[in-house]
């Protein structure tokens, strides 16, 4: 089954490089993207099935929206500490608890808490994620994992969940 | 040697095969756009450098691709060799005679035995900066 | 163009003077880091775009055997005697003064010779090579490759090829001699 | 002119980190910086002015191409500096389980 959905997606990538359609182009990337998905289909991620989900698209789209009006408000928090003469910053590393389930679901959180400014994922560790924060504004663990994750984690478990 | 963490890992999953798969682009279009034997062979090189780097593995294992790696080189090269020897062989005598036909550029099957010598590069140069890298992993795994 | 093209090669010669000068051996390998990428944009605006995609990985596999030849040993420069010291002025003494002769004597030399050589060379821009009208004029039709890059290095030029692919392998071998930490019995 | 002088300039700074350098990394990283530099000029004296990649596509009346043949063999020689760069650390990484130092005037005292 992941064999197969490697197969199809590296087919379409192949398209997309090459742009055509003759026999012989169809042929060759064929055969290139059966050797790549047979050395790398192994490893790819489990849960093929939700590419044919419709609604999860849907969210995605939501999801990139909310996730660059986050981008837009740190950038401009992050500019103003910087800019700022006293420079105002009160770095650290807060251990945070995940609720979202899945190792591409995190995977996507970490990755957009990295991308926003002001924040940066060190590492995951079993149920724990560690974040460098650029400005730790509070020290109860509930408020500040609200702020961190609570804004991804919702969208983020109807896309992948 | 120990792999990375999960965030890695998981987008290892998701990106090795497409790297792979651009690697064999640019070698199979090494007569048409940018890119050849050389270029795509050291991309190649590199999905499989950030699988080991990505994933880790014991290192006996590494040791048995390593010696696998190492001889897929030297059959690469010999292939090469023989291809060459193959225009000598046909009658006209010169080494690296271009013995097949033509066709018109600009196809992807075109170009004589152009794709097949990128694609013979293109392994050789991978199978040689892999196991470059092993050498320096086992290596460093051997000291401990 | 050529302004644009002195502004990166200033900045790679920034880059490599870090490089050398640099306490840290990882921070030496990262900065070396802007010889190689300033390298690439120069390559992609000179019109070469197979050496760009060639140089960038090389580039990347360059720095991951670098950084895995420090991890295994030190990150540190040579904290004392890291340069050959310059003596003092109030101690010249014969050994320095020799040394510093000698080097300047090399340079002026140096600098002749590629300057007499430059100078017969067409100027920036302008190319009058007899052998690359050949090339262009009939390297399709000959070798009916579209990249002609590819057509030359595998046709016009296999040897050249064939004593590449030999280079590497015999690099390969040699660095698993080097490396092996037990002899075989 | 002047950019042909810049090479020549990014090729005495490797030059000079070989020579007076006593680390053997950074003898190595210098010999990568001379061979950059003798790559950018030999590319150099291939360009033309407005001139475009050496590469047909069919239906343009294009033939104000660049040189192939530096650029050709330059992608050789690249593939071939990244060979010997590892050749050399490997040497490099042996001197220092040898001796324990990075120091080239270790070298220097292995006599017989």
């Amino acid at each position: 089954m992941r064999y197969i959905a490697l197969f199809i997606v590296l087919m379409l990538i192949w398209l997309l490089f090459t742009f055509s359609l003759d026999a012989g182009n169809l042929i060759v990337g064929a055969v290139c993207a059966a050797i790549s998905a047979a050395i790398f289909g192994g490893y790819y991620p489990r849960g093929s099935r939700m590419f044919f989900h419709p609604h999860r698209y849907f969210w995605a789209v939501i999801y990139l929206f909310i996730f660059l009006w986050e981008c837009i408000k740190a950038n401009f928090d992050v500019a103003y500490r910087v800019l700022h003469p006293g420079l105002p910053i009160k770095p650290g590393i807060v251990k945070v608890k995940l609720n979202v389930k899945g190792e591409m679901a995190r995977t996507m959180l970490a990755n957009s808490i990295t991308m926003t400014p002001g924040t940066i994922t060190i590492d995951i560790i079993d149920d724990y994620i560690y974040i460098h924060w650029i400005y730790v504004s509070s020290h109860d663990a509930e408020l500040y994992s609200k702020k961190i994750c609570g804004r991804f984690e919702k969208y983020i478990r109807r896309i992948f969940e | 040697m120990t792999g990375m963490t999960n965030i890695v890992k998981t987008v290892t999953r998701i990106i090795g095969g497409v790297v792979f798969l651009f690697g064999l682009y640019i070698v199979t279009h090494g007569h048409l756009s940018p890119g050849g034997g050389f270029a795509g062979g050291t991309i190649i090189a590199g999905a499989f450098i950030l699988l080991v780097l990505a994933y880790g593995d014991n290192i006996m294992h590494l040791r048995r691709i390593k010696e696998e790696s190492s001889a897929l080189e030297n059959i690469a090269i010999f292939c090469i060799l023989i291809m060459a020897a193959v225009g000598f062989l046909l009658g006209t005598k010169v080494f690296f005679n271009n013995f097949l036909p033509i066709g018109t550029a600009g196809q992807l099957i075109s170009a004589g035995i152009i794709p097949l010598f990128n694609i013979l590069i293109g392994i050789e140069v991978a199978a040689a900066l892999f196991t470059i890298f092993l050498a320096f992993v086992i290596f460093k795994e051997e000291e401990k | 163009m050529e302004a644009l093209l002195a502004v990166i090669i200033l900045l790679m010669i920034a880059g490599s003077i870090y490089t050398l000068h640099a306490r840290d051996l990882l921070s030496a390998v990262i900065a070396y880091g802007i010889t190689g990428f300033g390298l690439v944009i120069c390559f992609l605006l000179l019109k070469a775009p197979d050496l760009a995609i060639a140089q960038i990985v090389v580039e990347i596999i360059t720095l991951i055997i670098m950084i895995a030849v420090i991890r295994i040993s030190t990150r540190e420069d040579l904290t004392e005697g890291a340069t050959i010291k310059v003596e003092g002025v109030r101690y010249v003494n014969l050994r320095s003064a020799v040394y510093f002769v000698t080097g300047l004597l090399f340079v002026v030399g140096f600098l002749y010779f590629f300057v007499k050589s430059t100078l017969n060379l067409d100027p920036f821009g302008v190319h009058s090579a007899r052998m690359a009208q050949v090339y262009l004029e009939q390297g399709v039709e000959l070798t009916g490759s579209a990249n002609l890059v590819a057509g030359v290095l595998f046709d016009f030029r296999a040897y050249d090829t064939l004593g590449e692919a030999t280079i590497l392998i015999t690099a390969v071998v040699g660095i698993l001699t080097v490396l092996r930490l037990k002899g075989r019995k | 002119m002047i950019l042909y002088f810049l090479c020549f300039v990014l090729f005495l700074v490797g030059l000079y980190g070989v020579i007076t350098r006593r680390n053997v990394i950074k003898i190595v990283l210098g010999i990568c910086i001379m061979e950059y530099s003798i790559n950018l000029l030999l590319i150099l004296i291939g360009y033309v002015h407005d001139g475009v990649a050496p590469i047909i596509v069919k239906g343009s009346a294009e033939t104000n191409f660049v040189d192939p043949l530096p650029q050709a063999m330059v992608l050789t020689v690249i593939v071939i500096g990244l060979a010997t760069t590892a050749m050399l650390l490997a040497i490099a990484i042996r001197v220092y389980r040898k001796h324990g130092t990075f120091d080239i005037r270790e070298i220097k005292n292995l006599k017989g």
